[in-house]
């Protein structure tokens, strides 16, 4: 075998090769329909819808590696973005900057509600994020009195984070993303810690056998979850430019957690890497971009994400399927 | 070192066996049926609109459907496994009848195809989680976004109504004094009861969520009951969106949105195990009873909804807790 | 945020809050809302306070956590038995409401449709209160939009949901006044997209659009989020000097907007004025003074003389009130 | 033979109960640096027991353990490991996801949480130690496309990483090639050499022989017998181990042995058996021997069809016939213990009457509805015959002893009256006095005419009740040996494999001496 078919072989076998194929396919097949989709803005729009995604998504990738799940993302947001809309509006001598922590801080907060509440009690997490969910969307609203935040009480500076660039005309919040995006891999890919994450949802019952304590990791990667999810709120403020609680954040659970398996991220923990979550986000980003471009109804974009995240769990049975497995450690997994 | 230094007795061969009145004050249907009490007293007391027999019903009303779907839920949970997708399947099945009368079709086959297409998405689950061996849990929740998806292709945001007079206000059509929706609900929990309570299928249904692979080697058909009982949520689900359409008198892809939650929070609160071998149709009942008392005297006092939505969230974690905490006691 | 807690504990124990809501005399009201969280009717319900603090009536505002059509029954219900004398609502769906309206006004209860009608319905309620002829708005849309790019160049619309009522009777009015009018010859309506009042959705269509038509002059969106996203979307692609966007927004949401420039002028009208005559209206068909005839007339303070249109609908304002720079800072909702 | 005068460890009064049962009492035994010590004893004996506790996996019930003369309390694997034990499981435990070079490092304490991960470095040494123990494993490929060998090659080398000064194989060699094993035997000799410890698990005692220096038996939860392998033969170890004649234990009336009951043809499933072939006749207990993973227990569960085999046929009293499901099986008179009791075969936490009832709905509920009063009438008559000790029927069967379960389930079984039993490990995890009573009712149901065939680890159980015992190994049928003309030798000889399993790279020995 030479080198160059080994490489070759390396490449086609991750699961991302499957995601930038299938990005590149889907490019081309609409811009065959619709010419104008190959374009500068075009990839500025997708990149310009992509970047809240991509940041729950490293969080929620951390929480499925560990086999589990973390519904309540949305409400998170939600949550994070009112808190912090509030303290722009009624404490306006706080420098702006300030509300990046209130809003990571609140996220990893209720993040780590969750993850007590599923260690402590032993709890599936789907049904307890799903719980939360709803219960987050309560107080949110208790706090809030139910009283969007306007525009004109978000920051300046916080609004031009989606606007101005730093660099090569690329925003802000783009930088941001792509930041978040490093940090995970550097943390997920080259610490001892990222490691033990991957260890604890490739086999759970193993992992406090080789010292690996799954409790804090668990709780850990919840908050870890939370805490972006927050910085996602601050950031929605950002994009969006003002706080609705009865708007901000509902339903982004689901297109979260559809990037995140459409990247190869397993739900059954263990199986997933960053560059593969960047790839699935930014395809559902080309895919809710080219909707209205293609002129397809927005009703479709759910249909496709309920789709979607039925394929990739389907793809990623078949790839389990493939390998040579022993019964024995599925029994004991 | 000789063999008779093992002590032998009976004590070592077997725990005690707890006292029967314990076991059955033990169980989280008794702690429903207490907060239900309460949850009545409670709202009496929050507000001098709330009891009167009439309006709880009419009010049961409102929440019948989601409590139909939760009873057969019930019985999907006990057997090991998990359905989110009954509100989008309410949904769906509710469209196409709708959008199949309003091409002209008779009231009859509309009905036909709702209930099929709800023995269609059923089934269309249980493949997933039996033939691909995928986790029901995940797998409801990706039919759930998919379900309401295609609700919304195909229903658009309209709302589609005009259906004949005798088809529409089913909840305003009594018999002894119940609305019909109370009725089917209490049916459909009696016969489902009994089917669990007293018959193979129910006892088959309890050792396979305790144990399926047990159930397996026990010649036990785990499969088939299973399909069975997805295919019962999609044909429940169906029934649940007519009697929503026949409340309503209009169809609409949002129908039943967020009652997922709802339908969770109603087994749950009825005291069935997350994990699935435990839990009861008597629960069930008692708790939609009681989230219709909590939801309705809520209502009826003005509180704001801001309250009730971290009321009824704090509800499903706290019963969850509640529930895995009493099994988790008495199991060992 | 005590206050708020202390209202959870009272409802965790049982107390009797409400035991002195119900033992007076006068005309009590209550305004079934849309959702909460929704910032249009802050205004709408203070025009209903200050109108029951003048004429003595009780009011009281509820409304479900989602806009979605079955969510107001049970609040309905509620109302019918807490033995109200007027039910308000904003219908979230046009025949939903038909069965629980009519066992309503069967008990005596004056029911209204306020902010919006149930369109074919019209039989199941009593009165609606409309805040400006609909017929007009189309047409004074298309005259803003026109006066804003000189009546010549693309024109698109960027509306709420494909099947909402009201925005789909505007949408008519445009294009029938852009067909018609000779004055609006030289504009071509080149789209006609749907954002489904969600900011994410909104801002891809309105990306889209940018993207889609090179030479768009201006954008109508005739709903608050639209309006706020399409101006998010033109402020942060630098192009609110040739792309104008305009249509139907709050002075609160698009305050920042008017301040730096990128929306010269939009339009909408006095919600508060409609709780105030809603009051007015119902304590004086509920008392006798005012029959709820059609061509019947009354006097409302500070609004004139009002007339019962067909279908006993019931307009606030003539036209629709146009904010820009110079008289934005008069307005607070 | 380089034993010292301090023990390594040394343990005192170690004892072990579970659920109320003693599976290890008041054992003393002191391990020397430099030694190869190995444990005997049959299943159940308390070897494994013993071994579990000193690595931390169970804490003693009694007992202390001292470590070069220090008392030591071992809590938990990582204590154990932090001490300098390791214990190399049957079973592999791995993370099938993570790369065989994460698998190695994983859990080993050295550097900050947050620390870089030191890639090459990492798998620089991973591929030292494939070199040292001679295979070529690809040390980037996640664990979960390796054979099981290969699996436990990587168990192998994570305790060679970690400096253990006491490393505990337990039964190593079963899943291994000959040519593995004497690769594991030149590196545990090395090990020794540079004074380790070796606590050597096996059932094969002609590697007991080749390899260790001392050995310890264990019966029935008792230390027997500590001393010089030198001066030991296979006979005394085998007296030793089984203590008593097992055959005072059971009563076999000689049955008649009739008509073939079930016949299997040629039964293949890809990847865990190939062509096997044997009749069991009514009347007649047939054994079925092999090393674990040899493919027993799918030929079991493929002839009662809860893993139906890819191709070949079963008949079922003369007639061909299909199962596709255990509901098949039943139907035609066939029952099924399955070995993992817990998991497969009780209802944990439901009564023990609805347990025993399981596999006969149509007898407790004639009508579709179940009666009570039969169900309960079933049970208590299951609870006298087979002398099932319960404080009451609604009791949850996870409470009884694994016994009591056991005969639970084989109650469960005999109430669908079947021609033929197939028993998976029926007595392993059950205290011995119990196990008198299984072999009494397993004679007993022979001699009423049903077929058994047993699936045995223990060879004494299989020698002294078996008509014909069938040897399987690698997933093929090796051997089919009369009872009366069955040894252990000639058993064993028939389940050890070989022929070679995977090339292994095929270099020749060489003493790298990599520093471990």
């Amino acid at each position: 075998m030479n080198s160059l078919t080994a490489a070759l072989r390396f490449i086609l076998l991750r699961r991302e090769a499957g995601i930038a194929v299938m990005l590149v396919l889907f490019s081309l097949v609409v811009s065959a329909i619709e010419p104008r989709f190959l374009s500068l803005d075009t990839l500025r729009i997708v990149m310009l819808a992509v970047p809240l995604i991509l940041i729950a998504g490293m969080g929620q990738m951390m929480v499925l590696l560990a086999r589990h799940v973390d519904l309540s993302i949305g409400s998170i947001l939600g949550f994070s973005a009112i808190v912090a809309g509030m303290a722009f509006r009624d404490l306006p001598e706080m420098p702006w900057w300030f509300g990046f922590f209130i809003a990571t801080f609140v996220g990893a907060a209720l993040g780590l509600v969750n993850g007590a509440v599923v260690t402590l009690f032993r709890l599936p997490s789907i049904i307890v994020t799903l719980g939360t969910l709803s219960l987050y969307r309560g107080v949110l609203f208790l706090i809030s009195d139910a009283r969007q935040v306007d525009p004109q009480y978000i920051p300046r500076p916080l609004i031009e984070m989606s606007q101005t660039s730093p660099i090569f005309g690329i925003p802000w919040i783009i930088f941001i993303a792509l930041t978040i995006a490093l940090i995970s891999y550097v943390f997920l890919d080259h610490t001892r810690l990222g490691r033990q994450i991957y260890a604890i949802g490739s086999n759970p019952v193993a992992a406090p056998l080789r010292g690996i304590s799954v409790v804090p990791v668990t709780l850990l990667v919840f908050t870890l979850s939370g805490a972006l999810a927050g910085l996602a709120g601050v950031l929605y403020a950002s994009r969006f430019g003002y706080v609705n609680p009865s708007i901000t954040g509902v339903g982004f659970e689901f297109t979260v957690i559809a990037a995140v398996v459409v990247g190869g991220v397993s739900i059954n923990g263990g199986v997933g890497t960053v560059l593969g979550t960047v790839l699935g986000v930014i395809f559902l980003g080309a895919v809710s971009v080219a909707l209205p471009i293609l002129g397809v109804s927005a009703f479709w974009r759910d249909a496709i994400y309920g789709a979607v995240i039925i394929i990739a769990l389907l793809i990623d049975r078949s790839v389990r399927e493939s390998g040579i497995r022993s019964a024995t450690l599925e029994a004991r997994a | 070192m000789s063999d008779t230094s093992i002590p032998k007795s009976a004590v070592q061969d077997a725990a005690p066996v707890r006292p029967r009145w314990k076991t059955i004050l033990l169980r989280p249907e008794a702690m429903t049926f207490v907060l239900l009490i309460l949850a009545t007293l409670g709202a009496s007391l929050l507000s001098p609109f709330f009891a009167d027999i009439a309006y709880i019903l009419e009010s049961f009303t409102y929440y019948s459907e989601y409590a139909i779907v939760g009873l057969v839920l019930t019985l999907v949970i006990i057997s090991g496994e998990i359905d989110l997708s009954g509100a989008a399947m309410m949904a769906l099945s509710a469209c196409l009848f709708g959008i199949t009368y309003q091409a002209g079709y008779p009231i009859s086959v509309a009905i036909l195809v709702s209930l099929i297409s709800g023995v269609a998405m059923g089934w269309f689950n249980a493949i997933l989680v039996i033939r691909f061996k995928l986790p029901s849990i995940i797998v409801t929740i990706g039919t759930l976004t998919l379900f309401r998806g295609i609700a919304q292709v195909i229903a658009g945001d309209r709302s589609i109504s005009k259906f004949p007079s005798w088809f529409v206000g089913i909840d305003y059509q009594y018999v002894l004094n119940l609305p019909i929706p109370v009725i089917v609900f209490c049916v459909v929990a009696l016969a489902l009861g009994v089917i669990l309570g007293g018959t193979v299928l129910g006892r088959q249904i309890y050792q396979i969520g305790t144990s399926a692979i047990a159930a397996q080697h026990a010649g036990i058909r785990v499969n088939r009951i299973k399909t069975g009982l997805f295919i019962g949520m999609g044909v429940a689900s169906s029934v649940a969106g007519l009697l929503t359409a026949s409340r309503l008198a209009s169809v609409r892809y949002d129908l039943a949105s967020g009652a997922e939650l709802q339908m969770v929070l109603i087994v749950m609160l009825g005291g069935t195990y997350i994990f699935g071998g435990r839990g009861s149709i008597i629960g069930t009942f008692l708790a939609a009873w009681l989230l219709v008392i909590i939801a309705t005297g809520m209502t009826v006092a003005n509180i704001p909804i801001n309250a009730q939505l971290t009321v009824l969230g704090l509800l499903l974690i706290i019963s969850i807790i509640a529930t895995n905490i009493i099994y988790s006691r008495t199991q060992r | 945020m005590f206050k708020k807690l202390s209202v959870l504990l009272g409802v965790a124990a049982g107390l009797t809050m409400m035991a002195s809501a119900y033992a007076a005399d006068p005309i009590k009201i209550v305004f079934v809302g849309k959702n909460t969280g929704n910032p249009y009717f802050d205004s709408l319900v203070q025009g209903f306070v200050d109108g029951c603090d003048k004429l003595g009536c009780e009011f009281e505002f509820v409304a479900p956590a989602t806009a979605e059509a079955t969510s107001q029954i049970p609040f309905i219900t509620a109302q019918i038995q807490r033995g109200v004398d007027v039910i308000a609502t904003s219908p979230n769906s046009p025949d939903a409401l038909n069965q629980v309206l009519d066992r309503a006004r069967a008990k005596g209860i004056l029911v209204l449709s306020v902010n919006g009608d149930m369109t074919g319905n019209e039989e199941h309620r009593d009165a609606a209160i409309l805040p400006t002829d609909f017929e007009k708005v189309g047409a004074d849309q298309v005259e803003l939009v026109g006066s804003l790019i000189d009546y010549e160049g693309e024109i698109a619309i960027l509306s709420a949901t494909t099947e909402a009522p009201d925005q789909n009777k505007w949408i008519v009015g445009m294009n029938e006044a852009l067909a018609n009018d000779p004055k609006y010859a030289k504009m071509k309506l080149v789209a006609t997209v749907y954002g489904d009042d969600q900011p994410e959705k909104s801002t891809t269509e309105m990306e889209a659009l940018l993207s889609t038509y090179p030479n768009l002059r201006g954008v109508i969106s005739p709903t608050t989020v639209g309006i706020a996203a399409s101006a998010q979307v033109v402020q942060s692609a630098g192009k609110a000097d040739t792309v104008k966007v305009t249509g139907l927004g709050t002075p609160n949401q698009m305050r920042p907007f008017i301040k730096d420039g990128t929306v010269e002028a939009f339009q909408l009208w006095s919600p508060y004025n409609e709780g105030w005559l809603a009051s007015h209206f119902a304590v004086g068909v509920k008392d006798g003074t005012i029959k709820n005839e059609v061509g019947a007339t009354f006097e409302v303070p500070n609004l004139g003389t009002i007339t019962i249109n067909p279908l006993n609908s019931i307009n606030t304002q003539a036209g629709l009130t146009t904010f820009d720079a110079s008289n934005i800072d008069d307005f607070n909702f | 033979m380089p034993v010292s005068d301090t023990p390594v460890l040394s343990a005192r009064g170690i004892s072990k109960q579970f659920g109320g049962v003693e599976v290890l009492s008041d054992v003393d035994l002191d391990l020397s640096a430099g030694e190869i010590h190995a444990l005997l004893g049959e299943n159940g004996a308390g070897k494994s027991t013993f071994a579990k506790i000193l690595s931390g996996v169970h804490r003693p019930t009694r007992g202390t353990l001292a470590l070069n003369g220090n008392p030591v309390e071992v809590p938990n694997p990582i204590a154990a490991q932090n001490l300098g034990i390791t214990l190399i499981h049957q079973e592999p435990i791995s993370f099938p996801d993570m790369s065989v070079t994460e698998n190695l490092v994983l859990g080993r304490h050295d550097g900050a949480l947050l620390g870089r991960v030191p890639w090459a470095q990492m798998e620089r040494n991973a591929n030292e130690l494939m070199d040292m123990l001679r295979v070529s494993i690809d040390v980037t490929k996640p664990m979960r496309g390796l054979s099981i060998a290969d699996q436990q090659m990587v168990e192998i080398a994570r305790a060679l990483a970690s400096d253990s000064r006491l490393i505990i194989m337990d039964e190593p060699t079963a899943p291994l090639t000959p040519k593995e094993v004497e690769t594991l035997f030149s590196i545990a000799r090395r090990l020794r050499d540079q004074g380790r410890t070796i606590i050597f698990i096996s059932h094969r005692l002609e590697e007991v022989q080749a390899l260790c220096d001392r050995a310890t038996i264990f019966r029935d939860g008792h230390l027997v017998e500590t001393a010089n392998v030198a001066d030991l033969s296979d006979e005394d170890i085998i007296r030793l181990m089984i203590g008593r004649p097992l055959k005072e234990m059971m009563h076999r009336s000689g049955a008649k042995i009739g008509d073939v009951a079930l016949e299997v043809r040629e039964l293949s499933l890809p990847g865990k058996f190939h062509d096997i072939s044997f009749t069991v006749r009514h009347g007649e207990i047939v054994g079925l021997a092999g090393l674990v993973g040899a493919g027993r227990t799918d030929v079991a569960r493929a002839v009662f069809g809860v893993a139906p085999a890819a191709s070949g046929s079963i008949a079922v009293k003369g007639k061909t016939v299909e199962i596709a499901d255990p509901s098949d099986a039943i139907e035609l008179g066939l029952a099924f213990v399955p070995e993992d009791r817990a998991v497969a075969g009780i209802f944990g936490t439901l009564p023990v009457d609805q347990n025993i009832t399981a596999a006969v709905p149509g007898k407790i509920a004639p009508h579709g509805f179940i009666r009570s009063a039969i169900e309960r009438a079933l049970a208590e008559k299951s609870v006298k015959d087979l002398r099932i000790r319960l404080a009451a029927l609604r009791q949850p069967i996870g409470e009884l002893s694994g016994g009591n379960q056991q005969k639970s389930i084989l109650a469960r079984w005999l109430h669908t009256d079947p021609d033929i039993l197939i028993l998976d490990e029926p007595t392993r995890g059950i205290d011995i006095g119990v196990k008198a009573e299984f072999y009494d009712m397993i004679g007993t149901l022979a001699a009423n005419g049903r077929g058994v065939l047993l699936i045995s680890s223990e060879l004494p159980e299989l020698l002294y009740l078996c008509d014909r015992i069938l040897v399987m190994s690698e997933g093929e049928l090796t051997a089919d040996i009369a009872g009366d003309e069955a040894t252990q030798e000639s058993v064993m000889r028939a389940a050890v494999p070989t022929k070679g399993k995977h090339g292994t790279g095929g270099s020749p020995p060489e003493h790298n001496e990599v520093a471990l």
